[in-house]
């Protein structure tokens, strides 16, 4: 498949990082999310597209703690981790921080940043759960307290390189460009060093020159820090080009799954999503 | 039991005067999320102009009614006009300020305003005329209410179903509800947000002073320190509905009078107002958005 | 109207100019001085008696009010057109405007002596200044550790507590009656106090923390009143309204001295107190912990997601600052030898407060010089005697319309790096 | 600059002026919601320096009044005494609060300050002992409780008494005092033993309880706007026993904002004889001076500036020792009685007597 | 019919507009198009008067804009689809959508318009009791553009319509641009980062770079230009 440029083929790519089985979510009457099953493994890219309203961000919501979903299973496989499990660990309706913790770090379809903080001070938000100084060290701010703050910042800016956004690293937030932003969010949440990275709508609100920038930088990381990234995004392009394996949900549903160009000539999913002349 | 109804009547008569107020302090909360401690101030406010209206009036040897009815309009009309003068002095140059500032300056005016009625009047407590007549079928019940209490209780009820009706369906209540959420988009569907705010001052300040001049009249007694006491409960009654919540700050207004009256009756006076914020405590940790509050819808 | 205001015709010759201003604010202003008038006629002219029922016209009143209100009106729109033009000033500014002063303040050249001077000046106050100025001082200085106290819970991690006098109460009961019952003495009770602050804070923030903006606000205010009513009504445990006197003042080596030396050796203790707290607060806030803080009062949701404990984070904010309230309660008992409910009021945590905002959230600087502005000035307007509190409530409301971030605007270290060299 | 300008408050010339002026501190709630009770002292102390003045002032000095607010807090009360024994003000009236007062008395102890309260009625402040530089004007709890007390049990025969109080220090101090007195009595039962909110707008339900306990009598120690309301409300539930309160409560006001509800009501208080001609003077000034009628403690705060000026001018100087020499020697004409002080610094000479309201006026009983 | 005039705008030192000129004629779309942070969001923000532009002037139909608050240029019949959708969150999508007709009067008129945003965008007849605040972003995109439409504006500022949206339903807005555009004559200024989109919908097209109108011509001719194709058509 020419589009996958890794040509780290889905398959075979490893073992299951997050897997979801049969998950539903309510809201009062509605149905969100209906017995979703979901698949992600080492080192994969997987899309997550669907209708406005598919229950896409819900699903994230319920993978990171903000929703517990009504019924169903969630389990992750952390890489490491003081307690290594293989075997996994349940988290439907832990604390949103203890899966950031594990290792699964999200970014948001609105964007939120800490807007009166600099790009940089975003970023060591993120490296907050990697560190440990407490009240004591931070008042008497000892050598390892020095050190460790040292590390925070050679560290967060390293993430910030990495995104492209080093020029900007003393920019507040709410100053930077709507593209600069989505990467900001994207270096903070690599900053958490987690082994799944959820992205929601990445490129929303980029013009297609960025889209593809935004693209290449998600194949780096991937390779880089060996994550696996979880998408959402209505860009098809970017979908088709990047991912190894989608899942189409609509209603609540997955209604169909398989590789990018499986999907794409689905009828179901050009009747409730793509539309019949596809060239978007 | 007729114990226990008693002190049904009893919170319920304390309730409603908390409502009464609670319903002004609710909606200025509701649209700019201010706490407003000046608002026991109005209702103070409110309170000395029935005084002077009714004592100018009783001098000239005026009915009784009518100098409640004419009390009630001037004072309404001039708390008012000071609820619209303190907001655009106090609060309306810091519509854009950090929003800890219109609370202390809510705080500053509210000790401008005691000091000015204290010195302009007096400090002492002031008797005020029992303006109220006593209703001659209410004797029957007495044990339980009086008329002054039936009163209060009524007006508090008409005057939630008015703001619930004016908020839900009036352009006006749509405007105040779009200006609560979101100022920046309501300006742009072509709402006047200074008006609106205005608005929402002055009939808050008219709701305290209606407030005023019936609790004082079934009091019977005022000084320039009576704001400070009620502004706290009615904040509290108000939260403890939901803020924003115009049937809220109703029920808040009870729920707070029965916890009180019945904690009297049955534990002890002394920790009524323990008994008062620890139902608040708790009801808020069961419904972090008050009674009738709605949770502000969040998605992320 | 005001936004008309800015736009100016340059080609208007200076003097016409100044003229059409100056007619404009007496225009202006009489409009205000009617209005006022008109507002404030019945309750300044009329008194009456229902009793006696008779009825007092005291017209002059209307005239004080009249031209009161006229001159203040004038110095009012003077001063909002000022306002607006630094606000519009400063927009054209360039980068992060520092105005001279903050700019000097900045610049450690200047800083390093002048905070030594200041420092001189703040250890030899109590040898030139009579007792009554010492001692103000010293109450000043506790309100100096109290706003920085509550400045960590209100302005670093942004709770608004309105019951934070509580946790002075509770520092201040507690040595008042280990001094009472068990004759322990100032330094051995310090610490303990501090502990119990800490207790308290978990103890009251454990249940309520999660609750929101002002939500959360009613419920500190709830507790303040609860454990002031607990006091003021629990007489076995803590003598009820009639309070505790004659505690012991700090010991010094035991030897017994006046009023005067006590308070001057207070005032030493406050000093030192209050550069600790300094000292504390500047650490915190330049940590991991106050980048945590900050970031929660930004947007909390996505600080779960960043893997931030909120919970924990606010706890450590709030029952720090309650720490730090008790130490001053422990202090205050000490100082004024007697306690009881009616110095924790709610109106004392909303002076606090005030003196957190009103000198500028955030800012080490403005807190202490709102401490010393909101309790220093109701002394100094003694003189004023019957207006003072009065004159004190129009300032809090002209400082916040003036300076709506507080006296001093809080410069927060910003944590940059320099891209060149890194990069 | 804020240095520089306190060193300009900072006055050596009070002292020049002191010699030819005479400064009485009033010390007292002169703002906040308890204003109403330490303001008429305040103008109480003005129009008894005003009538020493027209005489030429005492020892030739003119008597300054020199108010100082505490807002009945111990801290600000420590602040106002300060700067009144910085300003080396000798005599003081005040503080309003016992509480307050307590927390002022160790610095005015320390600088030697003759110190004179209108209404701290705490009874530890003189029977402690531990300030022989106070005195007051009013009588203490022990003293107004056990009256009170004694009387609606001897007196009136009371049985089942509910006692009441407003959780301040004046009143719950009261209402302790009685509480114990007639617990050692034994000839009645305190059926109930309740601090009511000051402040609240409505009673009813103490005011059932107390119904429901069966008491005979309400013992009320506070002020008069609860005494007032409490009394109205139980009027209103057709609770009609007696109602017996202390000087907090023996008030015009009370009466005024009563009305027809106070009728029949007790309260305790320092005699006043109907022909004491200091208080009748007292009424007048203060009718003539401020148009309207003195508020609470305002005969105490009058009898307590006529007997500190008395003793300074007996004492020929404001000597510490020798004022208060005076103030324990000396009779003066007060509109509390003629008063001189005792051995611990309360006033002797007040015939304490309890009173009832007929026709809307309090009239002798006891 | 609108016309901005050497427009400069700030935020706070900031400076975002320079020297903006764009005219808009009666009937016609147009499209501004630009990078991330060019300035687009800040010119409609002058427009509306949520920003006052420090020099130049806004005029619309012949009368100037400057110091008119938001409230009465939208008054005046011009209204807008703000960047970030703000929707109003506790209200139902049925208020959110009453609030767009907050000026109209006209009973009949906005029951009409009502039907007939409930046949543009189906789901929000579905979730019609919902609070906007919990809808899903595409959903709320949707919300803002109808509450948009409720209000019947001569001139419709529509900011990044597109955002969120997925494919079936970009193709369907456009559709709806030009169709409002034709059917009831409204005068259409579009900002998009779909570039390819919008200049295919619009009659004339500006480019906008750090603030300034760098490129001004039909569309067809963009489409053609071979900058544009590189910067923004991706192409
Ligand atoms: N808190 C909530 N309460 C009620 N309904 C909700 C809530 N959150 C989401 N929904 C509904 O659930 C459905 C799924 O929403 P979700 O945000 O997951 O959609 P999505 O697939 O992310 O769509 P989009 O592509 O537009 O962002 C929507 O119809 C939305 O209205
Ligand atoms: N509230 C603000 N405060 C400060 N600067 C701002 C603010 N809003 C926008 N800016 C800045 O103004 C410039 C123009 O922003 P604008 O939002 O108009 O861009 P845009 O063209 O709409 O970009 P996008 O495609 O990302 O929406 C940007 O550099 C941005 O950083
Ligand atoms: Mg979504
Ligand atoms: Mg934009």
């Amino acid at each position: 498949m020419a589009q996958n440029p890794t040509g780290m083929n889905g398959q075979n790519a490893g073992q299951a990082v997050l897997s979801v089985r049969n998950v539903s979510m309510n809201f009062g009457g509605l149905r969100a999310l209906s017995e979703v099953d979901v698949d992600v493994r080492q080192g994969e890219v997987v899309a997550l597209i669907g209708p406005n309203g598919a229950g896409k961000t819900t699903f994230f919501n319920c993978i990171t703690g903000i929703y517990t979903p009504s019924e169903g299973e969630i389990t992750a496989y952390p890489k490491s981790g003081k307690p290594k499990r293989a075997d996994g660990i349940r988290i439907n309706g832990m604390r949103t921080n203890l899966v950031c913790e594990l290792g699964m770090a999200r970014t948001f379809q609105n964007i939120r940043l800490f807007p009166s903080m600099t790009a940089l001070e975003n970023v060591m938000i993120g490296r907050h759960c990697r560190t440990s100084t407490g009240i004591l060290g931070a008042v008497l701010r000892g050598p390892g307290t020095r050190r460790e703050e040292q590390e925070v910042v050679d560290k967060s800016f390293e993430m910030l390189t990495k995104v492209g956004l080093e020029k900007l690293a003393n920019e507040y937030a709410r100053n930077l460009p709507y593209g600069a932003q989505r990467r900001l969010e994207i270096a903070r949440a690599l900053a958490t060093e987690p082994f799944l990275l959820l992205l929601d709508e990445p490129a929303a609100g980029m013009n297609p020159q960025e889209t593809e920038e935004l693209k290449q930088m998600v194949i780096r990381i991937r390779e880089e820090f060996k994550v696996s990234v979880l998408l959402i995004e209505h860009d098809m392009k970017m979908v088709m080009s990047l991912s190894d394996r989608i899942y189409v949900m609509e209603y609540g549903r997955i209604i169909s799954t398989g590789t990018p160009k499986e999907v794409s000539e689905d009828p179901q999913v050009i009747r409730a999503y793509l539309g019949e002349d596809s060239d978007a | 039991m007729e114990y226990f109804l008693q002190l049904f009547f009893g919170g319920l008569s304390r309730g409603s005067v908390y409502a009464l107020i609670a319903l002004g302090y609710t909606m200025v909360y509701g649209i700019i999320e201010l706490i407003n401690f000046a608002h026991g101030e109005i209702y103070m406010i409110g309170a000395f102009m029935g005084l002077i209206v009714a004592g100018v009036l009783t001098t000239l040897g005026w009915p009784v009614l009518s100098i409640l009815a004419i009390a009630l309009v001037v004072s309404v009309l001039y708390s008012a006009a000071y609820g619209y003068t303190v907001e655009k002095i106090a609060y309306k140059p810091l519509r854009s300020a950090p929003r800890l500032a219109p609370l202390i300056s809510a705080i500053g005016m509210s000790i401008l305003l005691q000091n000015y009625i204290m010195l302009a009047q007096t400090p002492d407590f002031l008797p005020f005329p029992r303006l109220i007549p006593e209703l001659a079928f209410m004797d029957a019940v007495s044990n339980y209410l009086g008329t002054s209490d039936l009163f209060i209780i009524a007006t508090s009820l008409v005057v939630m179903i008015a703001l619930t009706f004016f908020i839900k369906f009036t352009r006006m209540g749509k405007a105040m509800r779009a200006t609560a959420q979101n100022r920046k988009m309501a300006m742009l569907v072509g709402v006047n947000v200074d008006q609106v705010i205005s608005v929402t001052f002055i009939i808050g300040s008219s709701l305290a002073a209606v407030g005023g001049v019936l609790i004082a009249a079934h009091v019977g007694q005022i000084n320039f320190a009576i704001g400070f006491l009620a502004g706290i409960k009615a904040f509290t009654a108000a939260v403890l509905g939901g803020i924003g919540s115009i049937p809220g700050a109703v029920l808040g207004g009870l729920v707070l009078g029965w916890a009180e009256s019945f904690a009297t009756g049955y534990i002890s006076s002394d920790y009524e107002d323990v008994f008062a914020f620890l139902l608040l405590v708790v009801i808020l940790i069961f419904r972090p958005a008050g009674l009738l509050g709605k949770q502000r819808a969040q998605k992320v | 109207m005001e936004r008309a205001n800015i736009i100016q015709n340059p080609i208007q010759n200076p003097i016409q100019n100044v003229v059409r201003h100056v007619v404009r604010h007496v225009k202006q202003a009489l409009v205000a001085a009617v209005w006022l008038s008109f507002l404030t006629l019945p309750i300044m002219v009329i008194r009456v008696d229902t009793v006696e029922k008779t009825v007092t016209w005291r017209w002059m009143h209307l005239a004080y009010m009249a031209v009161g209100s006229f001159v203040l009106a004038l110095a009012w729109y003077a001063m909002m057109e000022r306002r607006n033009k630094s606000q519009a000033k400063k927009e054209l500014e360039t980068v992060e405007r520092v105005s001279a002063l903050a700019g000097m303040l900045a610049d450690p050249r200047i800083t390093r002596p002048l905070m030594a001077f200041g420092l001189l000046v703040a250890v030899a106050f109590p040898w030139f200044f009579s007792l009554y100025q010492t001692n103000i001082l010293v109450s000043a200085l506790i309100y100096v550790v109290l706003g920085l106290g509550l400045n960590i819970t209100v302005g670093l991690a942004g709770l608004l507590d309105l019951g934070y006098v509580a946790f002075y109460a509770v520092g201040a009961y507690t040595y008042a009656l280990l001094n009472h019952h068990f004759h322990l003495g100032f330094w051995a009770v310090l610490p303990l106090g501090a502990v119990m602050g800490a207790f308290f804070g978990i103890l009251l923030g454990f249940p309520v923390l999660r609750l929101r903006g002002d939500y959360l606000a009613i419920v500190t205010l709830g507790f303040g009143q609860i454990i002031r009513l607990v006091l003021e009504n629990w007489s076995a445990f803590s003598y009820g309204p009639s309070g505790i006197s004659n505690i012991d003042r700090p010991g010094l080596f035991g030897i017994s001295y006046s009023v005067e030396q006590a308070t001057t050796y207070m005032y030493y203790i406050m000093l030192a107190l209050v550069l600790l707290t300094i000292f504390v607060t500047a650490r915190l806030k330049d940590s991991r912990i106050g980048r945590a803080w900050l970031a929660l009062r930004e947007d909390e949701i996505a600080c779960q997601a960043m893997g931030i404990d909120n919970t924990r984070a606010k706890l450590m904010a709030f029952s720090l600052g309650a720490t730090l309230a008790a130490l001053m309660g422990v202090v205050f008992a000490a100082k004024t030898t007697f306690i009881n409910p009616a110095s924790f009021t709610f109106m004392e945590s909303a002076m606090i407060l005030a003196i957190v905002v009103l000198g500028g959230m955030g800012s080490v600087l403005g807190v202490i010089l709102g401490a010393f502005l909101l309790m220093l000035l109701p002394e100094y307007l003694r003189a004023f005697s019957e207006y003072r509190m009065l004159i004190f409530g129009a300032t809090m409301v002209l400082i916040m319309v003036f300076r709506p971030e507080g006296l001093v605007r809080a410069k927060r270290k910003v944590y940059t790096i320099n891209v060149e060299a890194a990069g | 600059g804020e240095k520089k300008d306190e060193k300009k408050a900072e006055a050596p010339k009070q002292e020049a002026a002191a010699a030819k002026k005479l400064v009485l501190g009033v010390a007292g709630a002169q703002s906040g919601d308890l204003a109403s009770y330490g303001l008429p002292s305040v103008n109480a102390a003005k129009l008894v320096a005003k009538e020493w003045n027209a005489k030429g002032g005492v020892n030739g000095m003119q008597v300054e009044v020199l108010p100082m607010d505490d807002q009945c807090k111990p801290e600000l009360a420590t602040n106002a005494a300060t700067k009144l024994v910085s300003e080396k003000v000798a005599i003081v009236i005040g503080h309003i609060c016992s509480g307050a007062t307590k927390a002022a008395l160790p610095i005015y102890k320390d600088a030697k300050v003759v110190v004179m309260s209108p209404s701290a009625t705490s009874t530890e402040l003189t029977q402690s002992g531990d300030y022989p530089n106070f005195f007051r004007t009013i009588s203490y709890d022990l003293i107004q409780g056990n009256a009170a007390a004694n009387f609606a049990t001897a007196e009136l025969k009371l049985k089942k008494i509910a006692v009441i109080h407003d959780k301040g220090d004046y009143g719950k101090g009261f209402a302790e005092s009685a509480k114990k007195a007639i617990e050692d009595g034994k000839a009645a039962k305190v059926v109930m033993f309740e601090g009511i909110t000051p402040g609240g707008v409505d009673y009813s339900a103490v005011i059932q309880k107390i119904k429901a306990a069966g008491a005979d009598c309400v013992l009320f120690g506070g002020y008069h706007p609860e005494a007032s309301k409490i009394v109205t409300q139980m009027h209103k539930k057709n609770l009609k026993i007696a109602f017996v309160s202390d000087d907090g409560v023996k008030d015009d006001t009370f009466i005024k904002t009563a009305g027809v509800d106070a009728e029949g009501v007790y309260a305790t208080g320092p005699q006043i004889l109907a022909d004491n001609a200091v208080f009748k003077k007292a009424l007048a000034d203060h009718q003539k001076e401020f148009g309207s009628e003195p508020g609470a403690f305002y005969s105490q705060a009058y009898a307590a500036a006529q007997a500190l000026l008395n003793a300074v001018a007996k004492a020929g100087s404001t000597d510490y020792d020798k004022v208060v020499a005076a103030l324990h020697s000396e009779y003066v004409e007060t509109p509390v009685g003629k008063i001189k002080f005792d051995a611990k610094g309360d006033a002797e000479g007040v015939s304490f007597s309890v009173y009832q309201v007929k026709d809307g006026k309090y009239v002798l009983v006891k | 019919m609108l016309e901005l005039k050497h427009i400069d705008a700030f935020y706070g030192n900031i400076q975002a507009l320079r020297d903006v000129n764009i005219k808009v004629g009666e009937g016609e779309i147009i499209t501004l198009i630009g990078a991330n942070g060019a300035g687009k969001t800040t010119t409609l923000m002058t427009i509306c008067g949520l920003v006052p532009p420090r020099n130049g002037q806004v005029l619309f139909q012949g009368q100037s804009l400057s110091g008119v608050s938001p409230d009465k240029v939208v008054a005046r019949g011009i209204c807008q689809v703000p960047e970030g959708r703000l929707i109003f969150p506790d209200l139902t999508v049925q208020e959110n959508l009453d609030m767009g007709a907050f000026l109209r009067i006209d009973k009949a008129g906005i029951k009409t318009d009502l039907d007939q945003v409930f046949g543009l965008f189906p789901i929000l007849l579905e979730r019609r009791g919902q609070l906007g605040g919990t809808l899903s972003g595409g959903e709320q995109q949707m919300l803002a553009i109808s509450r948009a439409l409720m209000a019947r504006p001569k001139l419709l500022l529509l900011d990044e319509p597109s955002l969120g949206l997925a494919p079936l339903i970009i193709r369907q807005i456009f559709a709806i641009i030009k169709q409002i555009n034709s059917e009831s004559n409204t005068t259409i200024f579009l900002v998009e980062q779909n570039a390819n989109q919008a200049l295919k919908a619009a009659h004339r097209g500006y480019v906008m770079e750090n603030g300034r109108i760098t490129l001004e011509d039909s569309c067809d001719k963009l489409l053609a230009n071979d900058e544009v194709k590189k910067a923004y058509l991706g192409l």
